[in-house]
């Protein structure tokens, strides 16, 4: 394990933390932010230039960007948050605990498999690689994933259609 | 000198003043419609027909103009108090200006009431562009007119505890430090 | 509404056509005439007067800075009639007259003259008024000098020592009733 | 309030107090719901040019509702006008409505002349449709250009600042002055055109239609500046007429109402020219008049210079019309009407007076009722601006807050006027 | 045509920043001179000076060549608050708050007689001179001045801004200025 | 790499540092002056000769200027903002490369910060990034203008990356590659005729330049900071250097807005009949191949600057002439039309591919 390696994780897991303990909504999401970006590092240091790269663009870039747009919108702070009931926050730390308990369940057997030097191919993260891989073996799941899309598009074509009569937008 | 004549009635006589003509049509329009007894006080300076009328009348008068279908007094080109202190009784006017675009006819109208008591009609129903100039009236000369929706100063701020435009305030700040000559007497 | 002079002009709107829809066109159109513009400055003289080092030229007629003339003898014009005083919209003029004494008639031109006058450069709207309304062509608005900025406000009240001209032919205001050269000789043999 | 404290902090107590003055009109200040905001537009936001705050209630960037305060600078002119004689008023008149001075002292001048009983020769009458046009230009071309800079693009507004520059250049030469003119006299003009004024006017009628065309075709026809303009603020005829608009404003909205067609004064019946009229009052219709008066006002001056008639530039009226200066020295008489006339001592008539001229923008009227005095003893200014400055909330509710900046900016609404 | 004024006084602190502490190092000389060539001015105007500070921004005369073009109409990021035209009283307020919304170094240029003293408007309703309210640097008269009055008037703020301690701020006589007007 | 060579690219990372810095500071001057030209005026010519020394006096009274914190501002995010801001800016230079490289001995410097081979995405994730700047800047202003500038650039940037990075994946369809050299010397290889990608993608360019005009906020999509709506837009609150900042940042993102342009588009460090010359020089001259070669390069770095300056100066010339749009028109432009414009442009490539028109 790297220094990196270990710098990364903690930093990751520090601003996870963030993002549930943040008091204000918007430095929740900022947190968010900086936890991918320790997940593209990670994914440099797997050799998955790619991802990273896609990771920061799609994520940080663009869904992050659009998380912050609607908190500072809604303008959410200390004073406006309702108050949750005791019921709530029970379920919340059950639920909680019991996804962690799962987590730690099916990862206990789990030996990270070494690489072999020998063998390894550093273009197994490329663009081209994961191209012939997404476009061979997964196709199918990506022509799927791609009619998702197509109806969260044509879902958000017909919210955002103007009403009749209403001026500009 | 009044480039105003030469837009008159096209069916005047030639021989008399066609200006005359038109206001003589008008005024007998007024008396026709209204009753003579509500006009006091009929001029016509510079061929601007004035009539006087009374507050209680003012808002039936330029309604029925307004909706008169003859003359179409569709405009109302400006309206402004005035305060003349020494007429008992009379302290305050407004003094109405309203225009038919149709036939290019002016009319005056007058009404005038006592300072003690300020309170007129408003026009506010009939023209929307009286809003603002009642509210002008108001702040100028403290004239309070009833049913207008928001009547509260509009130039001045809002704490002044007077009606600048009365002749009893003075016009000067007051405050100016470098007027020294009082020589010239203004 | 019914047409009220009969010499209306309706300005129509036309849809757009595609080429203006594509904004291209609009947008090449725009840049030419700007780069027109960048390319005429770059090349030929440019409008801009670098102002402290050039200067435009004022109208004869401008109305700046006021001067008090003196007539061909140097003697002061004014008399202190007070005219351009009651003329003054912003009342920035103010005058202390007094009678001329024996002795001083090379120095005042009337038998009543200006002791003091003063004039508020801060209040002066520069309208000209003072300078139509003086019957003795004392005070006149030079059409060369704008009242300068300055730091405080008791340096705007110009007294006669910065109103009254100065009495060498020279340096004498082009503004108003000015000296033949004649006149001008005379006065600089004079001061001589 | 503290050094730091936020932009908004500015106007809160404004706006705490618009809220409470506006409460009765606008339930909606008091009680708005979650998602919308309040904005304050001026009074020192850069689009509103003068001064004159709009609060406007937002959804978004949509404009709920808009109240709007004026009076920012209120400068009593009417009561100033109460203590002044009539020729000191022509300055007062110049700061009405500046971009435009000279309609201002001509429309000024021809009360008084009306009330006077004073008939200007006909080359005094040729020399102020001149000016006044002249004006118009100036007026119409800050309008526009100013737009132009509202939706971003400042170029324009420099290029046709220069022609105005080369206005102010003329007034120069006639006046003496660039911007506040104090045009003319009671009775004429106070001199005639001097050589070079009048080749710089020629000088300048050859070489502004080029520019004007540059204008105008950077802007007219560019689909960006269209979809910015088109369709936005509009008002029918009769509401115009309701709000008593004038002006291009009126004339945008379709009604060929002018003054100088309506009611010539100064000769202008003398003059060919059209009414230009938009068709829906949208703000491309107030840009398109605007753009369109400027070639008829151009087409009045060409005829003017034309046909300017020889003559004397004033009234021959010793009573109201300062003698000549050469006079003043020599004559006792002139000297005495000199006197009596920068005293205020003349004898004005008992009477009241409406007269009216086509402003900058609009129908600028002046009622004037003497009591004999030497000053007005009411006057009364009717200002285009204050008029129809009110439509304003009208026509911003419902667009959008570049929509609102764009509007404001072509009803050309000047704060001298406004606020008087 | 000799249109300058022939009497130009030298460079002189403004009230209230001579005397005592207000020595200028070589930092501060160059310090000074980068804030002389860029100040930013935030146009206040409010009437017909203001059409004349366009033709100040036009082509004719060009601010822009004194490093001024950028207009910061937002007072955090202004140097020079331009006050032209009439300040009424209702507005006074809002010049003082924007006058202390503005960072340090901050001077006040008065343009036209109206923002000085009042010019003609000796009425009820306007305020007989800025300087009622906030301190002003400069007064530049006219009505409206002419743009080659404006430039002198900034080359005066100039002048000032060549020859003032960074510090300024932090003197007590500054302090005590700001005092005199309320301003904290 | 060898030690020393790693030491030289650390070198060139700095100059592309320093270089960046540089012309965003000549680029407020620049501004000026070409704004000044185009409106017929002179622009600052009292501060140093030409006032070339106008952007220091900036800096230098930007610098020493109060800082402002808004009451109620959220003050760490405050001061975060603009250094977001600054900090993608800058960091997207660092994969273009500026020329080829230069060969001592056996030392060869890339003229370029650090090659990686995803390096477009790079550049691409980092511009993405560089919102936050102004997003967390508006929001933490406390101010309804600032807020409404932060919205709207939040809105704008990410309508306009999809259709930029749809006008890209065209480039990247020709390409094969995702790294910012290859796409660079495929516009050119020795002996062979290459057209520079704007003769195969003259659409594809259209859009991304409109698209770069969008990303960079500059006019007709300045809507964040609008003067005349917004006051100053996100940074309304903002005084001293940290409106210094954001100014700054928005001139490198011009830089490498036409950087990006001129190494995608404009084939970069090429230039024509470079390899001629090179051969030219070898054989008519006597030079060194190896000499003859550094010599290409840096006149290919000469060149692509100009390139640069070029765009730069385009960027300005369009500020200076066209109105702005509105938002909801600019939202419009960009989803219904620059999106499906480069779909088609996928599309149109794909075909011309597949047909074996271009390569």
């Amino acid at each position: 394990m790297s220094p990196l390696f270990l710098f990364l994780s903690f930093v990751a897991l520090l601003s996870a933390l963030g993002v549930v303990l943040a008091k204000n909504p918007v430095h929740s999401v900022l947190f968010l932010i900086l936890t991918f970006f320790t997940l593209s590092g990670h994914y440099l240091l797997l050799n998955a230039q790619f991802l990273a790269a896609v990771n920061i663009i799609v994520y940080a870039g663009a869904i992050m960007v659009l998380f912050l747009f609607v908190i500072m919108f809604l303008n959410l702070n200390e004073e406006t948050e309702p108050h949750k009931p005791a019921l709530a926050k029970i379920a919340a730390a059950i639920a909680g605990g019991s996804l962690l308990l799962i987590l730690v369940a099916a990862l206990r057997n789990v030996s990270p498999a070494g690489y072999d030097a020998a063998s390894f191919d550093s273009q197994i993260g490329m663009v081209d690689r994961l191209g012939l891989v997404l476009f061979k073996e997964y196709a199918l799941p990506f022509e799927l994933a791609s009619i998702l899309l197509l109806a969260a598009m044509v879902g958000s074509v017909m919210l955002g259609k103007r009403e009749t009569g209403e001026r500009n937008f | 000198m009044n480039p105003q004549e030469s837009a008159a009635a096209p069916e005047a006589p030639v021989a008399e003043d066609p200006i005359k003509v038109q206001n003589a049509r008008v005024l007998a329009l007024l008396h026709k419609l209204f009753g003579e007894a509500t006009f006091t006080d009929v001029e016509e300076p510079h061929g601007l027909l004035t009539v006087t009328t009374t507050r209680e009348r003012i808002h039936d008068i330029v309604a029925g103009l307004q909706q008169d279908q003859e003359i179409k007094f569709h405009f109302l080109t400006t309206m402004c108090g005035i305060n003349y202190p020494e007429n008992e009784g009379k302290e305050l006017g407004m003094i109405y200006h309203l225009h038919s675009l149709t036939q290019n006819i002016r009319l005056r109208i007058k009404i005038f009431f006592p300072i003690a008591d300020p309170v007129v009609p408003t026009l506010t129903d009939l023209y929307a562009t009286a809003n603002w100039m009642e509210r002008e009236a108001y702040d100028f000369y403290g004239v309070i007119f009833t049913g207008h929706p928001n009547l509260i100063r509009i130039l001045n701020v809002e704490d002044m505890d007077y009606h600048p435009m009365r002749k009893e305030y003075p016009l000067e700040d007051g405050t100016r430090e470098d007027k020294t000559d009082l020589f010239f007497g203004r | 509404m019914e047409s009220l002079s009969k010499r209306a002009k309706v300005l129509e709107k036309k849809p757009m056509t595609f080429a203006e829809r594509a904004y291209l066109p609009a947008i090449f159109q725009g840049l030419t005439i700007t780069m027109r513009h960048f390319f005429r400055a770059a090349t030929k003289k440019q409008i801009t007067v670098r102002y402290p080092d050039e200067t435009r030229p004022f109208s004869p007629v401008f109305r700046g800075l006021h001067v008090l003339k003196r007539d061909e003898a140097g003697r002061e014009r004014c008399t202190a009639c007070g005219l351009c005083a009651v003329a003054c919209p912003a009342e920035a003029i103010t005058m202390v007259a007094g009678e001329r004494k024996k002795g001083e008639e090379n120095l005042y031109r009337e038998e009543k003259y200006a002791v003091s006058y003063e004039i508020n450069m801060l209040r002066c709207i520069f309208c000209g008024l003072c300078e139509e309304a003086c019957p003795k062509a004392a005070v006149y608005l030079q059409a060369d000098k704008m009242a300068p900025p300055r730091f405080e406000r008791d340096e705007f009240i110009y007294g006669k020592d910065r109103l009254v001209e100065p009495v060498t032919p020279d340096n004498r205001s082009k503004r108003g009733i000015q000296l033949t050269p004649e006149q001008a000789d005379k006065l600089r043999a004079q001061l001589a | 309030m503290a050094v730091n404290d936020t932009l908004e902090g500015t106007h809160k107590i404004h706006e705490e107090a618009a809220a409470q003055r506006h409460g009765q009109l606008m339930p909606l200040l008091n009680d708005f719901s979650q998602e919308l905001t309040t904005l304050n537009l001026g009074p020192t936001h850069p689009a509103t040019h003068g001064i004159f705050q709009n609060i406007l209630q937002m959804d978004g960037e949509r404009i709920v509702s808009g109240v709007p305060t004026i009076g920012y600078i209120h400068r009593a002119f009417e009561k100033i006008a109460e203590r002044r004689p009539f020729y000191q008023i022509t300055p007062l008149t110049d700061r009405m409505n500046y971009c435009s001075s000279p309609i201002n002292n001509m429309g000024w001048h021809m009360t008084v002349e009306k009330l006077l009983g004073v008939t200007v020769p006909k080359r005094a009458q040729y020399m102020r449709v001149i000016m006044m046009e002249l004006a118009r230009i100036a007026d119409h071309l800050i309008c526009n250009s100013i737009l132009g800079v509202d939706t971003g693009a400042f170029t324009g507004f420099l290029y046709v600042f220069q022609e105005r520059e080369k206005i102010y250049e003329i007034y120069e030469e006639v006046c003496g002055s660039r911007l506040t003119t104090n045009m003319g006299r009671v009775g004429g003009m106070e001199r005639d055109f001097s050589p070079v004024a009048l080749q710089k006017l020629r000088d300048w009628l050859k070489t502004f239609p080029a520019v004007m065309k540059e204008f105008e075709s950077m802007f007219n026809r560019n689909r960006i500046f269209m979809d910015r303009v088109v369709n936005v603020g509009p008002i029918s005829a009769e509401k115009a007429l309701n709000y008593g608009f004038t002006g291009p404003n009126l004339r945008a909205a379709g009604v060929d109402y002018d003054v100088r067609a309506m009611n010539p004064y100064s000769s202008y019946e003398d003059f060919e020219f059209d009414i230009p009229v938009g068709t829906n009052g949208d703000t491309y219709d107030r840009f398109i008049v605007r753009n369109e008066e400027i070639w008829q006002s151009l087409r009045i001056i060409k005829q003017a210079l034309e046909n300017l008639p020889e003559g004397p530039y004033h009234a021959d009226a010793p009573h109201y019309y300062l003698p000549a200066k050469q006079e003043v020295y020599k004559n006792m008489e002139a000297l005495i009407y000199h006197f009596k006339i920068i005293m205020g001592e003349i004898d004005a008539p008992v009477g009241e007076v409406y007269h009216s001229v086509e402003g900058g923008n609009g129908e600028l009227g002046f009622y004037l009722i003497s009591d004999g005095g030497r000053t007005p003893y009411r006057l009364h200014f009717r200002r285009p601006c204050f008029i129809y400055y009110q439509a304003y909330p009208e026509m911003a509710v419902g667009t959008t807050l570049s929509d609102a900046i764009v509007i404001l900016s072509s009803m050309n609404v000047i704060a001298g006027e406004l606020d008087a | 045509m000799d249109t300058r004024v022939p009497e130009i006084k030298t460079v002189e602190a403004p009230e209230g920043v001579e005397g005592a502490g207000f020595f200028a190092t070589s930092l501060e000389k160059v310090v000074g001179i980068a804030r002389a060539n860029s100040l930013w001015p935030l146009p206040f105007a409010t009437s017909c000076c203001g059409i004349e500070f366009m033709a100040t921004m036009g082509s004719h005369y060009d601010i822009s060549r004194f490093g001024s073009e950028r207009p910061s109409f937002s007072p955090r990021q202004a140097d020079l608050l331009m006050v032209m035209g009439t300040i009424a009283k209702k507005m006074a307020p809002i010049v003082k708050q924007v006058y202390e919304q503005m960072a340090e170094p901050r001077w006040v240029l008065a343009m036209g007689a109206c923002a000085c003293s009042g010019g003609i408007f000796d009425s009820y309703s306007v305020l007989q001179g800025i300087d009622r309210i906030i301190p002003v640097d400069v007064y530049v008269p006219g009505c409206p001045p002419r743009p080659e009055q404006v430039l002198d008037g900034l080359m005066r703020v100039q002048d000032l801004a060549k020859n003032e301690s960074f510090r300024r701020r932090n003197a007590p006589e500054y302090q005590a200025l700001l005092a005199s007007y309320n301003i904290k | 790499m060898t030690l020393p060579a790693l030491g030289w690219q650390g070198l060139v990372v700095l100059a592309t540092f320093g270089i960046s810095l540089l012309i965003a500071t000549y680029c407020t001057y620049a501004e000026r002056v070409i704004a000044a030209f185009l409106q017929d005026r002179v622009g600052p010519d009292r501060a140093g000769p030409f006032g070339l020394l106008q952007p220091l006096a900036d800096a230098v009274k930007l610098f020493t200027k109060e800082e402002f914190f808004p009451a109620g501002a959220n003050r760490a995010l405050f001061v975060f903002g603009p250094c977001l801001a600054m900090v993608t800016a800058l960091m997207s230079s660092a994969v273009i490369p500026f020329g080829n490289f230069l060969q001592f001995g056996d030392t060869i410097i890339h003229l370029q910060g650090i090659e990686i081979n995803v390096g477009m995405l790079y550049v691409f994730g980092i511009v993405s990034l560089g919102v936050y700047g102004i997003m967390i800047g508006g929001w933490a202003s406390n101010n309804k203008f600032s807020l409404l500038g932060a919205i709207r650039a939040a809105s704008q940037n990410i309508s306009y990356e999809i259709a930029m990075g749809l006008a890209l994946i065209a480039v990247l369809m020709m390409s094969g590659t995702l790294s910012l050299r290859e796409i660079t010397l495929q516009q050119s290889v020795a002996g062979e005729w290459h057209f520079w990608n704007i003769a195969k993608q003259p659409l594809g360019f259209i859009i991304f330049i409109v698209c770069a005009f969008a990303e960079t906020n500059r006019t007709p999509f300045d809507l964040p900071e609008c003067e005349t709506e917004l006051i100053g837009g996100y940074h309304t609150e903002y005084s001293s250097m940290k409106m210094g900042l954001y100014l700054f940042a928005e001139y490198i993102n011009v830089f490498v807005a036409s950087a990006v342009m001129s190494v995608l588009y404009f084939g970069g460090f090429n230039f024509p009949f470079q390899y001629e010359l090179r051969d030219w020089l070898v054989s008519s001259r006597g030079l060194e191949l190896v000499t003859a070669q550094n010599i290409i390069t840096i006149l290919g770095l000469v060149g692509l600057f100009a390139k640069i300056f070029g765009f730069i100066f385009f960027f300005m010339w369009v500020r200076w002439t066209l109105p702005r749009f509105r938002y909801d028109q600019l939202m419009r432009l960009g989803w219904t039309i620059l999106i499906p414009l480069a779909i088609f442009n996928i599309m149109l490539t794909g075909g011309l591919i597949t047909f074996g028109v271009i390569k």
